[in-house]
């Protein structure tokens, strides 16, 4: 029974995961209640010693309507990551900022609402990052179509069209490829 | 020595100055250059460099003092060449040194720095105050021991003017300052690479901290001035020392001679060590060459 | 009396700016790591009288060095407007070319002369040394037949290439006293 | 007729009458102000004249005790009349705008009118009572003047007015010695009956002679009242009080230390290296005061606060010059006291003009004036070159001078001492012009200030003309200095010959020279540079290069204000910025109330029986005493 087997089986019935499994070997996923978060996140840290967070990050799942936050934290001492999700509504995307519990969440908090446009309350600085001046809809969201905004802002050079579209490649050849 | 030839050897002092020191710059950045195992630039370079930044197009100017600043700077440096003697014979190539004496020469130092700092604080560019203020705190540290030798060459030698202290030297090697009062010059040699911004004091204007610091916001012409003041001041250091403590120089190519073999010094320190902190400077400066040259002052008290 | 017609003196001026060329230490894409080694032992670009130097205000020649977010775009077009007549632009890699590998970002912008006059283009995902030297000696032949002149270029259509940026910036130009002056020392 | 014994009445009288006419219609004051200014110097110029020894005695016939008071003239009152004349005109001058429409506009041309009438008396003086009375009556009317801005805290006009009481106290006590010893106030009894005196009464008498007069000099150990003193008074007055009223301890301490006790006598006395203890400690002050100020200067942010560290900085070097005794030494310090007041006079005029216009009196609210106000950068220009001791102009010369002095009387440590703080004065100096007049405004409202009042253009000028004049022909007032000194017994020092140039003892240099030179390279390159090369761009004032970024209206550029934060990480430096001799006062403070209080239970315990003993034992001690 790896120390990893024994976390999940805490987590389990501590906060009753809707999702609870091992991706990898050395890394336990859950995903729990948006309510959840805050209290995982902190036992992780403070009682079982996950002190260095790794990352946040959002997938856009389009079809359910709903973004997934990601926390990856880090145990220095077992050498084992743990990751927290939770689901929130698209539409009407906001969460409650966790910078206080790690400095650096500013940070990555700032960037999903900058791509994503998920409103953290409570942040201490939401403003442009990197798309200074940006005026359109959040860059990362999947309905976002980069060709079109990109005919419509920027010239091409001319001779470009006819030699090849590497679009066209990517879509039956990748097929191909992989059926070999 | 009819007053044509006086006119002729007045309007040439600057520009032989000029034309050797940016020859020494060139020469110190092939050498570097080396040293750092690479090919470096031809030795003309500085002087490529300057005829390019003169025949730049355009110049931006922030107002008339900011206009004024390497003007000034320029008068100050050649002002102070002129009260230094060239050559020791008292015909050709002396400027006006009978008419000044070393004070006059030290302050005379200084005044195109002063006058330069106006020019940088009209330009309004933060990173030039903060290189000028670099510079003058720095100048507490040099000042010292720069001055505590020329006062035991004054006690030793009994007279401020630099001809007289050439004329006292004279008479071969034994008779030099450099051995008469060693100690002095040791000291005075710290402040003089500090003066030259050879490297462990080049902190005014380090490129990577405050963006070259005064000459910041100065492009084309101006930098032009600045470039062949700096080159000159380098010059009129080399011949002051070499006056000082090495005898003067009979004619020019003795000069060139004794000048090369100090600056070959600057080199060594430029090319060694890593720029100083401004307080590292100062406290370096008040510790050690101060303390040497306090030893020489009161050996000379005794003697 | 700077004579802008090609006689004697402006051959001559020609040849010390081919021969002194400063570079600004400026690195705006991922070609910057490439500045380095170009300037040290191995390449030494400094045999040819390049040196770096600290501010737009002493600098000839500005080096971009890979992708141009428009973020970095509106800080080039500013060094630039603060570089002084005979400047030069080198653009290193196919991102400042046709957007490279960023093709289609929206973010990055694909053809780099729209933007600001460039004398040479050199391609390569991050051209190595050896390439840059090469594209510097191209540079300095612009330079010796007197056509490296993107100031003037600049100068005479800045209505296109202010269109062009206010294309990509919209109303967020930048401001235009860097560029149009009235007279005065 | 009009003469030294009766020039002192005219200042006085116009200022009371100023005072009540002014009453009735306010614009009498400026006129009767300025009239009695024009007056003075015209007298002290030409009535006065330069070696017109005249004695004029007033004994009011009392009993044999007291045989009157002695007015009379020589080169040496002559020279400090001269200084009091000129700057009481202008800064009367400068004073018209800047005291118009302030609610203590008549008690400030009444005490200042007196502080000029006294200031006079002292130079004139030729007994110890007159010396004695004009010295307390320049304090007191002083005292008034520091206390009279509305905005001064209640601790300065204290300290200011204890430190200066204390040190007449020191000086009166010093006098009745010397009265016992020679019978008689006038100086002439007065240096014959020194020379007679033991070692250790003439040791003592200089010893609290010294303590009356570096108080008014603010050196070191009795300067904790200058710098507030300076910065609360009104601001018209600091240029006369920091310009001139210094200059009074300069002329008492040589005039006792030379002409009464002599340095000559005084060196039987512990002599070291050929000048008395006393004169050495003095020196060592001087030089410590120079550098202590000096980089307290630089870390300030109020400019009045900057320049008054610098002017306490500068009289430390005047004092160590005249300390040391010797003939070169007190020439340079004459020299120096004539630079220092015109400097000062005409950066405080220049400095109060601004706060006027601008409000404002801190480094980090003001900025980028140059535009608006031209005058003003030069006259604060030629303001610092002098400070600074720069060639082209007089403070260089007098600079040298003193140089020379402790060079040709082996006192190099002297010397050095005094290197550093002049060449830190670098600092302050670049940081005045800086902090008001260069850089990037901190506020907009500072893009609409009007030029300095047209009253404060003529003595700008004018001082500008006066330090030029020192700057290109500094041996023009090598004369003056000459007969000044014959006037306190002093051999000649200086072997220069014409006005251009300036020699003594180990060299010499040719200002007239300098200055062409200097001169001729500028027009050259001038010329160059402005017609053979394409004209150059008139930059935005935020067209600057700011890393690629662009600053906007109020981004903070005006970082300058700020010199002198990095000195207090360099070791030595810092080290001088934390020491404070306040904290000694406060201890001595502390033991003598502690005294006090003992003193208190024991004797004044408040039954009458015991003060009944106490007095019946005085008695019997008095008689006692008689008796013998």
């Amino acid at each position: 029974m790896s120390y990893l087997e024994e976390l999940k089986v805490k987590i389990e019935n501590m906060f009753s995961p809707e999702k609870c499994y091992f991706p990898k070997e050395n890394l336990l996923s859950f995903l729990v209640s948006n309510s959840e978060v805050r209290g995982a996140l902190s036992y992780l840290k403070d009682v079982e010693g996950f002190k260095h967070f790794v990352m946040l990050s959002c997938v856009d799942w389009l079809e359910e309507g709903k973004f997934e936050l990601v926390y990856i934290v880090w145990h220095p001492e077992k050498k084992v990551n743990a990751m927290v999700k939770t689901k929130i509504d698209r539409e009407k995307a906001e969460f409650q900022s966790l910078h206080d519990m790690w400095r650096q969440i500013c940070t990555y908090e700032r960037e999903i609402w900058e791509m994503f446009g998920v409103n953290f309350i409570g942040h201490p600085r939401l403003e442009p990052f990197i798309l200074e001046d940006w005026k359109d809809m959040p860059p990362m969201r999947r309905d976002f179509d980069t060709l079109h905004y990109v005919n419509e802002h920027y010239e091409w050079r001319e001779g470009r069209e006819e030699s090849y579209k590497p679009r066209d490649y990517i879509g039956e050849a990748f097929d191909e490829w992989r059926k070999k | 020595m009819s007053t044509g030839m006086r006119i002729v050897d007045i309007i040439a002092y600057p520009f032989i100055a000029f034309l050797i020191g940016m020859l020494y710059m060139g020469i110190a950045r092939n050498i570097i250059g080396r040293i750092h195992r690479r090919w470096g630039p031809p030795v003309l370079q500085n002087l490529i460099d300057v005829f390019k930044l003169y025949r730049k197009r355009e110049a931006g100017s922030h107002g008339v003092m900011f206009h004024l600043g390497p003007i000034i700077m320029v008068t100050g440096v050649v002002t102070c060449l002129y009260f230094i003697p060239m050559l020791s014979d008292g015909r050709w190539l002396k400027g006006f040194s009978f008419d000044g004496d070393l004070i006059l020469v030290t302050y005379l130092m200084v005044l195109g720095a002063l006058g330069m700092a106006l020019g940088v604080g009209q330009g309004g560019v933060p990173f030039g105050v903060m290189g000028v203020t670099r510079g003058l705190t720095r100048l507490i540290g040099l000042e010292i021991p720069y001055f505590i030798a020329i006062i035991v060459l004054m006690a030793h030698y009994n007279t401020a003017s630099i001809n007289k202290i050439i004329e006292l030297q004279a008479g071969g090697l034994s008779n030099w300052a450099m051995f008469k009062v060693p100690l002095a010059f040791i000291a005075s040699l710290f402040s003089f690479w500090g003066m030259m911004g050879a490297s462990p004091f080049d902190i005014p204007g380090a490129p990577q901290e405050v963006a070259s610091g005064p000459a910041t916001e100065f492009g084309g012409k101006y930098l032009a001035l600045m470039m062949s003041s700096r080159g000159i001041f380098g010059f009129l250091k080399l011949t002051l020392w070499v006056d000082l403590f090495m005898g003067g120089a009979a004619n020019l190519l003795i000069l060139v001679g004794k000048t090369f073999v100090l600056f070959v010094t600057v080199l060594f320190v430029t090319s060694v060590y890593s720029r100083f902190k401004v307080e590292q400077a100062v406290d370096f400066m008040w510790r050690y060459p101060t303390i040497i040259g306090l030893i020489a002052l009161v050996i000379e008290m005794v003697r | 009396m700077c004579t802008d017609n090609p006689g004697v003196w402006e051959y001559i001026a020609n040849w010390a700016r081919k021969h002194s060329i400063w570079v600004l230490a400026y690195g705006t894409g991922c070609g910057a790591i490439e500045m380095p080694p170009t300037m040290t032992s191995r390449y030494d670009a400094e045999r040819f009288g390049l040196r770096g130097a600290a501010t737009p205000r002493q600098a000839d020649l500005l080096i971009i060095s890979g992708y141009l977010a428009t973020k970095t775009l509106k800080r080039v077009i500013r060094t630039y407007e603060q570089m002084y007549d005979p400047k030069y632009v080198l653009a290193l890699g196919s991102c400042t070319i046709n957007g490279g590998m960023y093709w289609d970002s929206y973010n990055t912008i694909k053809k780099l002369d729209l933007y600001i006059p460039v004398d040479v283009y050199v391609a390569g995902c991050m051209p190595r040394p050896e390439a840059i030297i090469e594209g510097i000696i191209a540079l300095q032949k612009r330079i010796e037949e007197g056509r490296a002149e993107g100031a003037k270029k600049y100068r005479e259509n800045i209505e296109w290439y202010k269109k062009n940026q206010r294309e990509v910036f919209g109303d967020e130009m930048l401001p235009d006293y860097t560029w149009n002056f009235e007279g005065g020392i | 007729m009009i003469g030294p014994h009766n020039i002192v009445l005219i200042p006085v009288v116009i200022g009371i009458l100023a005072y009540f006419a002014g009453k009735l219609v306010r614009p009498v004051r400026e006129g009767l102000t300025l009239l009695s200014s024009l007056f003075v110097c015209y007298v002290v110029l030409f009535k006065a004249g330069l070696n017109t020894i005249g004695i004029y005695t007033y004994n009011f016939s009392l009993p044999q005790y007291f045989d009157g008071f002695r007015f009379g003239n020589n080169g040496f009152s002559w020279y400090f009349a001269v200084i009091i004349a000129f700057s009481y005109l202008f800064v009367s001058l400068a004073s018209f705008p800047l005291v118009k429409d302030k609610e203590y506009h008549g008690s400030f041309y009444l005490f200042f009118n007196i502080v000029a009438g006294a200031l006079l008396g002292i130079v004139y003086s030729r007994d110890l009572v007159s010396f004695f009375i004009f010295w307390e009556i320049m304090t007191w009317s002083s005292y008034f003047l520091v206390v009279m801005n509305p905005n001064t805290k209640g601790k300065t006009g204290l300290t200011y007015i204890v430190f200066n009481v204390a040190g007449a106290y020191a000086m009166l006590t010093a006098m009745l010695i010397v009265y016992s010893y020679a019978g008689s106030f006038h100086f002439d009894r007065v240096v014959k009956a020194v020379s007679l005196m033991t070692n250790s009464t003439v040791f003592f008498i200089s010893l609290l002679f010294a303590i009356g007069f570096l108080v008014k000099m603010a050196t070191m150990p009795l300067h904790i009242w200058a710098p507030d003193a300076y910065t609360e008074s009104e601001d018209s007055f600091t240029p006369f009080f920091s310009g001139t009223l210094s200059k009074m301890g300069v002329y008492g301490f040589i005039l006792f230390f030379g002409m009464l006790i002599g340095f000559v006598n005084i060196k039987g006395v512990y002599e070291i290296k050929d000048t008395s203890l006393i004169g050495y400690i003095v020196a060592w002050l001087g030089v410590v005061t120079s550098v202590f100020a000096t980089f307290r200067a630089i870390v300030q942010d109020e400019i009045k606060r900057l320049l008054a560290y610098s002017s306490i900085a500068q009289v430390g070097y005047i004092v160590t010059a005249m300390a040391v005794g010797t003939a070169l030494g007190v020439a340079g310090a004459l020299y120096h006291a004539l630079i220092h007041s015109v400097i000062k006079l005409l950066l405080f005029i220049t400095v109060a003009g601004v706060i006027y216009r601008t409000g404002k009196n801190k480094f980090s609210e003001l900025g980028g004036l140059i535009t608006r106000m031209p005058l003003s950068y030069l006259a604060v220009l030629f303001g610092i070159i002098g400070l600074a001791g720069m060639p082209p102009f007089g403070g260089f010369a007098s600079k040298w001078v003193i140089y020379m002095s402790l060079i040709k009387n082996h006192y190099y440590f002297l010397l050095i001492g005094m290197i550093v703080s002049s060449t830190a004065a670098f600092l302050y100096c670049y940081k005045l012009i800086y902090g008001i007049f260069l850089g990037h405004p901190s506020s907009q409202g500072l893009m609409e200030v009007k030029e300095v009042p047209g009253f404060l253009w003529v003595p700008q000028i004018v001082l500008m003309m006066v330090l030029m004049l020192t700057g290109f022909f500094p041996g023009y007032i090598v004369p003056f200095i000459e007969t000044a000194m014959k006037g306190i017994g002093f051999s000649v020092a200086f072997n220069s010959t014409s006005a251009y140039t300036l020699s003594a003892a180990l060299g010499g240099f040719n200002g007239f020279v300098v200055i062409n030179v200097l001169g001729a390279i500028f027009v050259f390159v001038f010329v160059w540079y402005t017609l053979f090369f394409p004209k150059s761009k008139r930059l935005h004032r935020l067209d600057i290069y700011w890393a690629a970024e662009t600053p906007d209206e109020n981004t903070p550029l005006h970082y300058g204000y700020g010199i002198g934060a990095e000195l207090d990480r360099i070791p030595w430096v810092g080290m001088s910025l934390r020491t404070h001799i306040t904290r000694f006062y406060e201890k001595t403070g502390e033991q003598i109330s502690g005294i006090a209080s003992v003193l208190k239970d024991v004797v004044f315990n408040g039954d009458g029986q015991i003060y009944m003993l106490y007095a019946i034992l005085t008695l019997v001690s008095i008689f006692l005493l008689m008796g013998r």
